[in-house]
């Protein structure tokens, strides 16, 4: 299969998705609206009425892993196509690669002697 | 055997597996194996009405679930259940089960982020937490399996189990993998984003109807695609003798997916901070670890 | 079920649909599942299942009586569920903002039996009816408002949005047209002002207008008067003018939101705007300013233009300095994983708990006339208002009867009483095991728990099984970890104060201290001396008793003490008679003590001295009643204690005196019939105390009443968990979420035992 | 094939730049770090309709994580992240329109003035790529591979020495 059409079988896969979320919602339709009732629409917290919007600055305590991932994340770019030929090469291969994520483990290690892994 | 019987045969294996699965899922949670129980549950969810919070973000409500049942739906449908029962075999399939597994989290996100309520919040942002834990793992030990494949189709992943199965081939890797599994399917004990004993139901606690219908569909699904990630990655696909080829797929992927529920009801929830910690300090050091022997290992 | 269908009429798809889906029933318990366990005498069967969220829910389940306050709860509740749904009352016939339940059945062990069916019937065949009405109750409507109206800036922001495509960023008009949304955030109409603002603003030759409108800024002429606010922004005069208007919004802010750093950033919205009135061209500080004034919804104003530092100087600092906004979150009253009816109102900062506190005025009780009249009735009252531990209410009641008709000279537990105490104690731990179990999220030890409730609950308890689940319990992978959090910032409580505390000290009535100065003089010239002298006597062996084991003074020397404090407390409680003076002043002046004990007591990392049972032996403090009873002494018992005072301890102490329990029982073999019914006469003439204390599953219990002339004249009952409330804050301090929810899990709460 | 890719280029090429155009056209800060992520998955199926699959789907799995943990850092210091307030996230239009027009006249004219040389009628196999990608790493531009390690690990020390000195600050 030439990948294009991989690729377009992928996408209309998800547009078919989204068709038969709908026609789903369609077929929910027939059963009747939602009545409007006060505190219906309100999300439940166990009991009390939380008629105030939820959305403010919600502190994320575990920052310090985010900023670790952003980094590690780029590594992987490389990791694959290095995977796929390390038979191939060999041992430059391994040393190449283990000098790369050493430098990157050198990364995890500061963090860590930073406190950096744990919640802030 | 031709495409056609390829596809009906992977559909009804697909479907009559995701049932399996949801009967499993109401055994965990209430020790009953019920036959009946998901037809019922899902056509009481049919039942009710629909409703959408106040002030909530019509974007990511409408969104979310499609976006959440659409990928793990893509991911399933590039896992080989036969040597050439595959939908699409991609040339870079290894990668695209992570790529596509991000977006579950994202839409986890999304909807919890969705219903402006403070249980859902909090459980969407759990939901980044738990992907920034296992993330890093997941992807180092799956360029471990690439490595032995030379590959990253995923066919070839299997074949290169011919000799020996990965799960003994590169044991540390696979039980990273299986944990991570549990963690992005986040059953429990990695319920984080919907724990019910905590945040009563999470992020979807405030969704009723179809939309919570598709989640909790997703959710099985994923579950499904997962044990067939183990599968395919670490217990050799569809090997085994006698039977044919997608009846060992099957049956593999079925004892995975108990695995996975069993162990949840048999362990206490697992806090997110625990749960960044021990990935970061433990979990990534050991995939390296893993790539490392499975390095040495190949070039012996 | 006009409250609880769908409208529309049943064709046959949906009659189709509802049958089927009427074999589904997920109830959502009110006051929660704890209770409803109470009631039940098997693990609930395969057609019905609990409800994690009431979206989920299609029963409302309520079990007995609410007061005022939860009922109005569960209305939101039942509000909450989408249709079609069914609710059912078990006990009360109606609950005033509920609207008449579709199903209603007496409270008595069983009623699921007949509720299921019935609830199953209801759904079937009533979920879409054509008379289905909205369900709104006056004072849901009411609250709702009240939070809308709160929300009044957030509106006028919307209202204002509304005009973002006009484009108005760029002019001055802005201005002033932003500042009328915030003057008018307290007075009702914001979109109109928005409009005749935003409509002034567009036309320039406005002056005469606007200064007319700026003198008489007090009048309703809101729009002139901000137009004038911006037309001006280059006269000196502005500031001031500029002042008032801030006021106002100040003013409209004190309505509107709770935000205490209201103030200073209504002060920083100054600095930002006066730089503004100086530079006339309009730079991009003054649009950054204004999008800053849209964007923070009124919390402080001129954010974009200040730096960071500055525009966050007022917001709340978390442990890493970070600036942040705090959530208000409940938990609670019905939430899975918290004893059913316990409100917990969180402060969060991110997910990490900056207070919590649970409130105080829950459904408690104050005695109905015929029990007032009736003392005899006692012991079936408090063993009908705790269904959770009828036993040891029962049994206390008993005591305090027995001591104050002094009939019976020793007052002490008997051997069959101390065994049901026991067996009591094992069902009650069982039964909190689960909802902790709920919480940790195993639904593993939930089932198993609840299993094993059920049968010892019945009398078909195993105790072999009993003690390998709790072992397995024990070695459960990673809980010892999750459920250590938190002993970091809680030290154990030192030792020395348990050590020489007395129980009449521990026991939390402080109005022995408080009262003993004195009381003499009245104790003398009482009429009654004589009965009295009797009373005193049973008093003393009582107390006498308890002090043996206590604190280790000679006999004679602690029994005289003891005597004269029981006078000196009784004579008090006379004089309190003397005065007319009844129930509910010694209510009040227990609350009263409660408070006072907060405030000395509630040191962190310290218990407050009235912690009794699981939780202070949890935390290494031997506190214990049944020290006191011969029972217990002569079976070789000794408290389990642990050191660590978290939530592992809490688990392992109560774990441990399950299996203690267990043992107890069959060295003492439980083969007794007890007549639960003991009757004791209450002489109607005369009068005295009766006080007992009793080792509940939850803590010590302690009953004081006088009766006079026969009937209930003070009556005082101290339980253990209101002394658990004050713990709250202490075992949820800086923890995250989860950990915070567990700990208060641990401790048990009931809130049935607050009053 | 050209055709039916011409076509998904264009449409998908249009869809980056709307989902771009969103990200300042919301008051909400999730939202709009989602739309971000949306222009950048776009662009990376931009990345497969040019049959470079293994970039493609780098790009969208990568982006998937970045973005969201964008999103939670505007959520954390911006104003308002629910946009209840409808804030106005566009700043200095005039500026940007003319900054923005230029920029883009610039890039056509390199576009069309340079010259690409001749064009790839067909790409290998994507396993192909990959092992090609692969070799390009572990040979010639082994320097560049191992530099950007040293540039992650520099990013690393950066970010975290900067966010965690805040809570020594806080603590001092």
């Amino acid at each position: 299969m030439v990948p294009l059409t991989q690729y377009i079988l992928l996408f209309g896969m998800l547009l078919a998705t989204a068709g038969l979320v709908w026609m789903l919602y369609l077929i929910k339709q027939s059963l009747g609206q939602t009545l409007d009732e006060p505190g219906k629409d309100i999300p439940a917290e166990s009991g009390n009425l939380a008629a105030k919007p939820a959305w403010l600055r919600y502190h994320i305590h575990y920052y310090g892993y985010a900023l670790l991932f952003l980094a590690f994340d780029m590594e992987m770019a490389f990791m694959y196509p290095w995977a796929v030929v390390y038979k191939q090469v060999g041992l430059l291969a391994l040393l190449d690669m283990g000098v790369f994520l050493m430098i990157l483990f050198l990364g995890l290690i500061y963090t860590w002697t930073q406190l950096g892994l744990k919640r802030q | 055997m031709t495409p056609l019987l390829n596809g009906l045969m992977i559909t009804l294996l697909f479907l009559s597996g995701v049932y399996l699965v949801a009967v499993m899922e109401r055994w965990s949670l209430t020790g009953h194996v019920i036959w009946g129980g998901p037809i019922r549950s899902f056509l009481l969810l049919f039942a009710r009405e629909e409703i959408k919070t106040r002030k909530h973000d019509k974007v990511f409500f409408e969104t979310a679930p499609i976006l959440f049942i659409g990928v793990i739906l893509l991911t399933i449908s590039i896992l080989p259940f036969g040597r050439d029962s595959v939908i699409i075999n991609l040339g870079t399939g290894a990668l695209f089960i992570n790529a596509a597994l991000v977006y579950v989290m994202v839409a986890l996100m999304m909807i919890g982020w969705a219903t402006n309520g403070v249980y859902a919040m909090v459980g969407g942002w759990r939901a980044l937490a738990q992907l920034i834990a296992y993330s890093m793992p997941v992807v180092m030990v799956l360029t471990a399996t690439v490595m032995r494949a030379e590959s990253m189709f995923l066919i070839d992943i299997v074949e290169s189990q011919q000799s020996l199965w990965n799960i003994l081939f590169q044991p540390v890797g696979f039980i990273l993998f299986y944990i991570s599994a549990l963690a992005i399917t986040f059953l429990p004990p990695f319920d984080l984003p919907v724990a019910k004993g905590e945040l009563a139901g999470g992020v979807w606690a405030d969704l009723t109807g179809a939309r919570k219908l598709l989640f909790r569909l997703g959710r099985l699904t994923l579950v499904l695609t997962l044990s067939v990630a183990v599968v395919v990655l670490y217990l050799g696909g569809w090997m085994g003798p006698w039977l044919p080829e997608f009846v060992w797929t099957f049956l593999k992927t079925l004892v995975v997916a108990a695995s996975f529920f069993a162990i949840g009801r048999f362990m206490p929830r697992i806090r997110h901070d625990h749960l960044l910690e021990f990935n970061w300090k433990y979990g990534v050091p050991l995939a390296l670890y893993n790539i490392f022997q499975v390095g040495v290992v190949l070039l012996l | 079920m006009k409250y609880g269908a769908r409208k529309g009429k049943m064709n046959f798809w949906r009659r189709w649909l509802a049958k089927v889906t009427s074999r589904e029933l997920v109830i959502f318990p009110i006051p929660g599942a704890d209770l409803l366990r109470v009631y039940q005498s098997e693990p609930m069967n395969r057609e019905a299942r609990l409800a994690e969220s009431p979206k989920e829910a299609n029963v409302l389940l309520v079990i007995g009586d609410l007061s005022v306050e939860m009922a109005e709860r569960a209305a939101t509740i039942y509000a909450q569920i989408p249709r079609p749904r069914v609710l059912v009352l078990a006990g009360p016939d109606h609950l005033s903002p509920l609207p008449h339940p579709d199903v209603h059945v007496p409270l008595e062990k069983d009623f699921l039996e007949t509720v299921l069916p019935a609830a199953r019937e209801c759904l079937s065949s009533y979920s879409w009816t054509e008379e289905a009405e909205p369900f709104r109750p006056e004072k849901l409507v009411k609250e709702i408002e009240a939070a809308t109206q709160e929300q009044g800036h957030m509106h006028d922001h919307h209202g204002h949005g509304a005009h973002e495509g006009h484009d108005h960023s760029d002019h001055g008009a802005h201005e002033g047209h932003d500042h009328s949304a915030h003057n008018h955030s307290d007075h009702g109409a914001h979109e109109g002002h928005d409009h005749s603002a935003h409509n002034h603003s567009d036309h320039g030759a406005h002056e005469g207008h606007d200064h007319s409108a700026h003198k008489h800024t007090d009048h309703g002429a809101h729009e002139g008067h901000d137009h004038s606010a911006h037309k001006h922004t280059d006269h000196g005069a502005h500031e001031g003018h500029d002042h008032s208007a801030h006021n106002h919004s100040d003013h409209g802010a004190h309505e509107g939101h709770d935000h205490s750093a209201h103030n200073h950033s209504d002060h920083g919205a100054h600095e930002g705007h006066d730089h503004s009135s100086h530079h006339h061209e309009k730079t991009e500080e003054d649009h950054a300013h204004l999008h800053g004034e849209h964007s923070n919804g009124g919390h402080d104003h001129g954010s974009g233009f200040m730096s960071m530092k500055a525009m966050t100087k007022d917001l709340t600092r978390s442990a890493d300095g970070l600036p942040m906004e705090w959530s208000d979150v409940q938990f609670g009253p019905f939430h899975p994983g918290l004893p059913g009816g316990l409100r917990l109102s969180m402060k969060l900062d991110g997910d990490t708990v900056v207070k919590a506190v649970a409130d105080r005025d829950q459904q408690g009780f104050n005695l109905p006339a015929s029990i007032t009249n009736n003392p005899a009735a006692l012991p079936e009252y408090l063993e009908a208002v705790n269904p959770e531990a009828p036993v040891s209410y029962r049994l206390l009641a008993q005591k305090a009867l027995v001591n104050f008709s002094g009939a019976v000279a020793d007052s002490a537990l008997t051997i069959p009483e101390a065994v049901q105490l026991e067996k009591e104690r094992i069902i009650s731990h069982l039964n909190w095991l689960a909802v902790f179990a709920t919480t940790l999220g195993s639904d593993w030890m939930r089932d198993q728990s609840i299993k094993h409730y059920h049968r010892f609950q019945n009398g078909t308890g195993n105790s072999n099984q009993l003690s390998g689940f709790i072992s397995r319990i024990k070695k459960m992978p990673y809980l010892k970890l999750k459920l250590s959090a938190g002993h970091q910032n809680l030290e154990v409580k030192n030792h020395s104060h348990s050590t020489h505390s007395t129980p009449e000290h521990s026991q939390g009535s402080h109005d022995h201290s408080a009262h003993k100065i004195s009381d003499h003089g009245e104790h003398q010239n009482h009429e009654h001396s004589s009965h009295q002298h009797g009373k005193a006597e049973g008093g003393h062996t009582h107390s006498h008793e308890s002090h043996e084991h206590s604190t280790h003074h000679h006999e004679t020397h602690s029994g005289h003490t003891e005597h004269k404090s029981e006078d000196n407390h009784q004579g008090h409680e006379n004089h309190h008679q003397g005065h007319g003076e009844h129930i509910n002043h010694e209510t009040h002046n227990h609350s009263h003590g409660i408070n006072e004990a907060k405030d000395q007591d509630v040191v962190p990392g310290q218990l407050p001295n009235e912690t009794t049972g699981p939780v202070a032996r949890a935390a290494g403090i031997e506190k214990d009643q049944r020290l006191e009873e011969y029972v217990y002494e002569q079976n070789g018992w000794k408290p389990s204690t642990a050191s660590g005072n978290t939530a592992w301890s809490r688990l392992k102490v109560r774990l441990d005196e399950m299996e203690q329990s267990l043992r107890f029982i069959a060295k003492a073999g439980d083969k007794f019939e007890v007549d639960p019914s003991q009757k004791i006469d209450i002489p109607s003439k005369g009068m005295g105390n009766g006080i007992a204390h009793i080792e509940s599953p939850r803590g010590i219990v302690t009953l004081k009443f006088h009766i006079h002339e026969g009937k209930l004249a003070h009556f005082q009952l101290t339980t253990p968990s209101e002394a658990l409330l004050d713990v709250i804050q202490q075992v949820t301090a800086k923890l995250e979420l989860a950990d915070a929810l567990t700990a208060v899990a641990s401790l048990d709460i009931s809130p049935r035992e607050i009053h | 094939m050209i055709s039916v890719q011409l076509i998904l280029l264009i449409i998908f090429g249009l869809a980056a730049i709307w989902f771009g155009w969103r990200v300042f056209m919301t008051s909400s800060m999730v939202r709009s770090a989602f739309s971000l992520l949306g222009s950048m998955v776009a662009i990376g199926i931009l990345f497969l309709v040019m049959e470079a699959e293994f970039l493609g789907v780098l790009q969208i799995m990568m982006m998937g994580t970045e973005m969201s943990i964008m999103a939670i850092f505007m959520m954390m210091f911006m104003m308002d992240p629910g946009g209840l307030g409808n804030m106005d996230m566009s700043h200095q239009k005039n500026i940007s329109i003319v900054a923005g027009i230029v920029v883009t006249a610039f890039v056509a004219g390199v576009a069309f003035t340079t010259d690409w040389g001749i064009f790839a009628d067909q790409v290998q196999e994507p396993h192909e790529q990959n092992r090609l990608l692969g070799m390009e790493i572990l040979k010639r531009s082994m320097m560049i591979f191992e530099t950007a390690g040293v540039t992650i690990l520099t990013g690393m020390i950066a970010s975290i020495a900067v966010a965690i000195s805040i809570k020594n600050d806080a603590k001092k």
